[in-house]
């Protein structure tokens, strides 16, 4: 899964020496007596034995490896995420991310909310992508109740959402370069940012979660300061991409770091689950607007773009293009924008008949769906929420070990997790 | 810039005359001199004894407490946040510090990484039962003085999740907070206004020594049930 | 008793004071430009509220630091917890000694001014490979071991790029050097390889970006200054942007003519004119080194640990090598 | 906007290959279901990934569903395949007093963050999965949250946690215990509350 090239360890350890050397100043061997769990300890947890085998592997030191236990408060976790770090030296050997920190049980208390008040509480989920939180409860209550959105609704949700996919992908750019080291880039991605937000802030009347859709359309019709903002951000939205991609994309340095590193093939990364820009990144032409269209996207002209590197690399460089293609999506969608209602005729507590529905968006993060049940009374059964990033995060794993501590920061920034969706 | 006062239970049962005096006075704790004076040799030569708080008053009480006031002014100009997000709030504290909403012009920027160098602690977004312990452990690290900004509506009161099993229902239940920013998020602006509302409570605080080690809110221990 | 060693030793004590002194507002003004320029490169205006343009914000976040609690953690060796930020600081401070300011106003004129430099900036390392491993933090033992790898591996490009300037120059005394430089041209002409080598060997030494990987915030939280706080942290926060200004101070006076003018007619003045004159160059040229040294903070990432100790082995070492080489076979051949 | 009816092919593979799914089999617009006893996920899944026909390569979703206290669990894998224009539901059903199911992380390790999820939130046990912890609630926590008969505050002197508040405290470390019993200490406080009241 890694590639073949072995970096040499810049610390190495010579472990015979080192167990000399404690035997004569009289301390005790890196290993427990007791043998196996040294590990919990020093990494603030209570003893305890192990649960699982996969659990016992990590939390067991050999002689020269230490646990660094980075998180939940970290700088570059994106979140309240820890990772615990089996270290020799600077070279990870294991890593093993412990989620949770953020776990507000949305699941459940959608469970108990109406399926109006279902779509405020799903929006903390994927904080950088809160329109397509939304999107898919939205379908998803769509189908169980037997109601369409006018066509207008349609073109309006999915221009919101394409220019969420924007700020989200420029934020990713600025969040790669900030866990190497680079402090600039991510101003420009919140320069980017916050002139989309402000524009979706006057559609919809909040600024970060949006809370938009509805169940049959969407809460407001286009006015007058959303479409002249629209225009004039048109303007210079690649300008502002085009700042990050001077600081990073030619840069030798960010370039050697991120060309070879984390590298997943394909095959890999569909048995991990991972979906999206990184999928694609892997050269796996896997999209949802392509694979099972929803909403308009079938009237658009787009194609699925794919990388082939499957590196840090190739997952920035499909964010890039995937702005782009946006930015291409957004102008079709203003070009073919009909008229009339956003909203269908809905009840003001909405009991679809029992029954089950399954949603899947494309998400900045990759698939994002919604299995809901119905049971006929106002709220759902059943809520389920398949988070992209959650899933692809089991990729970390699978690619440190044998890398550097360093590259730890890079290759999760290259996947970018947000842990309010993964956490739920 | 609400400062959450919870009596402690033991005092409360008893409101002395000098309680009910600190309450009429607005806050500022009567100096009792105590009746026999000079109880300390050394301060004795100079004509002082021992202030009943702990400190020192006559002459040596002036300097020091000019001197405090300097330093809070220094203070409320240099505050420097703790580069810790919880959840969607971090994105908009992030957002105060880029190019539109440069917070870097209170002199509040470096966004301190480590604990041991961080003068604020703005709790950005819905702290969890799980993430509470490490949270008072960060706050706990924090060298004196030190200040707690409850951002967003999750934050200050449990917000949207009020229901939810595994949210703390405000921070507050766990350690004390000097400022509270309503809002779910709220907007950078919001928070550098809650900011500069925390800029006037450390200069207003005129040297007061007590206020570092007291509150005035109680702490709970979080171990336990912290709901 | 000698009269002309009592007045050595008087004006020894008497510059060292004012080089402790001068370290201060010299951190103070390197910190601020720091917080302006890297502002201008994202975008915002920086800080804008204290003093006219803010220009004394750094000078409140040092004070403030200084008046923060001042914590030892329960397991800390106390002892070498609390001395480490002084050998930081001290290494920094000393190594200023030698820094030719404008002629006259040199606080030690050593006939060994660049040995004895090199010499006491490597000190620094000692102190955070202490600090790394008193705190009792795993990111301190990180950043300390990595402070220790990287300071020692590229000291020793920067020095032997020295070299070839010291042989061609044949003077190790940084006032005879830059006299050199007044009769031959500046040491840029001469020696560009060694000028390219001792500018990324110095960022490196000084622990700038793109080589800051002893305090990497995104990996090891502070590095070795994770647990030290208040007036401690102070100290290695001053130390480090001290070393900015000395390592650009030396690299003018190495390659740049020191306190010459870049033009010659006024070199001739002399006396306190002449020192004000040369004192102004100094600094005019020290400080665009050290705006550009920001300038590189503002804009590359980091590079990674085996990334740079590779530099250092398989790049500037051979190169220093034969650049000294060359240097001194041309010495020899042309009797320079 | 949903797409019009597109399974009949899939349909018509499905019950050539599995002639005895035709009784739990269900259409939808865009999704084909089928049921099955939990035993067979393994076996089942098997066919759909490998048989290059049904090329069911891409696991989208396994979440599992709480039908109430008397009735059963069930665990949903929603699959892709690039052959068939729908999505295939299948729908295991778990044992809910002895909630054991066979583990996917063979056929896919990407369900391994899905399994954890589902035992964290349900309770229920998949035999052969190597890292089978709490993933969301802190390891000493014992309630599973997602089930039916665990109720939120509001109503929380109805839940089975009998009134105390499912908060993470250290209690007790053994998680293998899956059965709903009740701490003795709950039990005394559930008692006492009982009594408490009119």
């Amino acid at each position: 899964m890694t590639s073949e090239v072995k970096i040499p360890d810049p610390l190495d350890l010579d472990l015979d020496e080192e167990a000399r050397l404690r035997r004569v100043a009289g301390l005790p061997a890196a290993k427990t007596p007791a043998g196996e769990y040294a590990g919990f300890e020093s990494v603030g947890l209570p003893e305890r034995p192990p649960q699982t085998e996969r659990e016992r592997e990590v939390y067991t030191l050999e002689e020269g490896e230490m646990l660094v236990n980075m998180g939940p408060q970290h700088p570059s976790t994106h979140g309240v995420m820890r990772l615990v770090v089996k270290v020799r030296g600077e070279v990870v050997t294991d890593v093993d991310p412990v989620l949770g920190y953020l776990h507000r049980g949305i699941e459940k208390l959608c469970e108990e909310a109406t399926y109006t008040t279902v779509l405020t509480y799903v929006d903390p989920m994927d904080y950088l992508s809160t329109m397509h939180n939304e999107h898919a409860p939205a379908i998803a209550f769509e189908k169980l109740f037997g109601v369409t959105a006018p066509p207008r609704a349609e073109y309006i949700r999915a221009l919101v959402v394409e220019l969420n996919r924007v700020f989200s992908h420029s934020l990713m750019m600025g969040f790669l370069a900030l866990d190497m080291g680079g402090i600039t880039p991510i101003l420009y991605g919140f320069i980017n940012r916050d002139e989309i937000v402000d524009m979706l802030s006057a559609i919809s009347g909040q600024r970060m979660l949006f809370n938009f859709f509805r169940v049959g359309g969407v809460n407001w019709d286009t006015n007058d300061e959303f479409l002249s903002r629209l225009g004039t951000w048109r303007d210079h939205v690649l300008k502002n991409v085009e700042m990050s991609e001077r600081v990073l994309t030619d840069n030798e340095v960010f370039r050697s770091r991120t060309i070879g590193m984390g590298t997943l093939s394909g095959r890999d990364a569909i048995a991990l689950g991972v979906s999206g820009p990184n999928l694609r990144a892997s050269g796996v032409p896997f999209d949802v607007r392509k694979a099972h269209p929803y909403s308009i996207y079938p009237e658009l002209e787009f194609e699925v773009i794919t990388q082939s590197g499957g590196d840090s690399n190739a997952r920035y460089l499909q964010r890039i293009a995937e702005i782009n293609q946006s930015i291409h999506l957004i102008d079709q969608i203003v070009d073919k924008m009909p008229h009339g209602a956003v909203q269908a005729q809905v009840p003001g507590i909405i009991r679809p008949k029992p029954g089950r529905a399954y949603a899947a968006i494309e998400s900045p993060r990759g698939l994002y769906s919604v299995y809901a049940i119905s049971d006929g009374g106002p709220n759902p059964y059943r809520f389920r929420m398949r988070d992209p990033s959650f899933i692809s995060l089991q990729a970390i794993p699978k690619l440190m070990p044998g890398r550097l501590i360093a590259d730890t920061m890079a290759v999760m920034a290259s996947f970018d997790p947000v842990m309010g969706g993964v956490d739920k | 810039m609400a400062l959450k006062t919870t009596p402690d239970p033991q005092t409360a049962a008893e409101p002395s005359m000098a309680e009910a005096d600190r309450v009429l006075t607005g806050g500022t704790p009567p100096i009792v001199i105590p009746d026999q004076a000079g109880d300390d040799p050394i301060l004795a030569e100079f004509g002082m004894e021992e202030h009943p708080q702990g400190g020192f008053h006559g002459l040596l009480e002036v300097i020091p407490t000019r001197a405090d006031i300097v330093l809070d002014l220094i203070r409320a100009n240099s505050l420097w946040p703790l580069l810790s997000g919880l959840s969607c709030c971090a994105i908009e504290m992030m957002s105060t510090a880029t190019s539109k909403n440069d917070i870097d012009r209170f002199g509040m920027f470096p966004f301190r990484a480590s604990p041991r160098q961080a003068d604020v602690l703005i709790v950005a977004g819905t702290l969890t039962t799980k993430m509470a312990g490490p949270l008072v452990r960060l706050w706990e690290q924090m060298p004196e003085p030190k200040w707690c900004v409850a951002m967003g509506t999750c934050t200050t009161s449990g917000g949207r999740f009020k229901r939810s099993y595994s949210v703390v229902q405000g921070v507050d239940r766990v350690m004390p907070v000097d400022v509270y920013v309503p809002g779910c998020p709220p907007r950078p602006e919001g928070l550098i206004y809650g900011m500069m509302k925390l800029q006037e409570l450390v200069k207003q605080r005129r040297g007061e020594w007590s206020t570092y080690v007291d509150r005035g809110v109680q702490r709970i221990d979080w171990e336990g049930d912290v709901r | 008793m000698n009269i002309d060693l009592l007045i050595g030793v008087l004006r020894f004590l008497l510059a060292t004071t004012l080089i402790l002194l001068l370290t201060v507002p010299t951190a103070f003004v390197v910190i601020q430009m720091e917080l302006k320029i890297i502002a201008g490169a994202q975008l915002r205006y920086g800080p804008n509220r204290i003093g006219p343009w803010g220009m004394f914000q750094s000078t409140i976040h040092g004070f403030k630091v200084l008046a923060k609690e001042d914590h030892i953690p329960d397991q800390a060796d106390r002892a070498t917890f609390t001395l480490a930020p002084w050998m930081v600081y001290m290494a920094a401070a000393m190594s200023m000694l030698v820094i030719p300011f404008a002629p006259g106003a040199i606080a030690v004129d050593f006939n060994i001014g660049i040995v004895y430099f090199f010499a006491v900036l490597g000190l620094s390392v000692v102190g955070l490979l202490v600090a790394g491993w008193a705190s009792y933090n795993k990111y301190s033992l990180l950043g300390g071991l990595r402070s220790a790898a990287q300071m020692v591996s590229y000291e020793i490009p920067l020095t032997l790029s020295v070299v070839g300037v010291v042989v061609l120059a044949g003077t190790l005394n940084f006032r005879e050097l830059i006299e050199w430089q007044r009769v031959h041209g500046w040491m840029l002409i001469w020696q560009p390889v060694a000028l390219v080598i001792f500018y990324v060997a110095s960022l490196a030494e000084i622990n700038r970006t793109p080589f800051d990987m002893v305090e990497a915030d995104s990996e090891l939280v502070a590095g070795p200054f994770t647990e030290y706080s208040g007036m401690r942290f102070g100290f290695f926060f001053f130390a480090e942007y001290v070393a900015l200004f000395i390592m650009s101070g030396i690299l003018i006076s190495l390659f740049f003519g020191g306190w010459l003018a870049p033009w010659p007619f006024p070199d001739q003045l002399d006396g306190f004119i002449g020192t004000i004159y040369g004192v102004l160059w100094f600094f005019i040229k020290t400080y665009i080194f050290i705006a550009v040294a920001v300038l590189l903070r503002a804009t590359l990432v980091r590079v990674r640990v085996d990334q740079l100790m590779g530099m250092a082995w398989k790049v500037l070492l051979p190169l220093a090598m034969v650049n000294l080489l060359v240097t001194a076979a041309a010495v020899l051949v042309f009797k320079l | 906007m949903t797409a019009p009816a597109k399974a009949g092919a899939l349909v018509r593979l499905l019950l050539d290959r599995f002639p005895d799914l035709a009784a739990g089999l269900w259409t939808d617009e865009d999704t084909v279901e089928v049921t099955i006893e939990g035993e067979r996920n393994v076996a089942l899944l098997q066919v759909l990934r490998d048989d290059p026909e049904l090329n069911f390569f891409f696991l989208a979703d396994a979440a599992a569903v709480d039908y109430g206290p008397t009735e059963r669990f069930e665990v949903v894998y929603h699959l892709y395949s690039d052959r068939h224009p729908a999505w295939l539901r299948v729908r295991a059903r778990v044992n809910r007093a002895d909630p054991h199911i066979p583990t996917l992380t063979d056929l896919w390790e990407g369900a391994m963050f899905h399994e954890r999820e589902m035992f964290d939130m349900m309770g229920i046990v998949f035999d052969g999965n190597r890292d089978l912890r709490r993933i969301y609630m802190s390891p000493d926590y014992r309630s599973f949250p997602q089930r039916k008969d665990f109720l939120l505050p509001d109503d929380a002197a109805d839940s089975s946690a009998a009134g105390v508040r499912p908060l993470e405290r250290p209690e007790t470390w053994d998680l293998t215990r899956l059965s709903d019993e009740l701490a003795p200490g709950v039990v005394a406080h559930a008692e006492a509350e009982a009594e408490a009241k009119p």
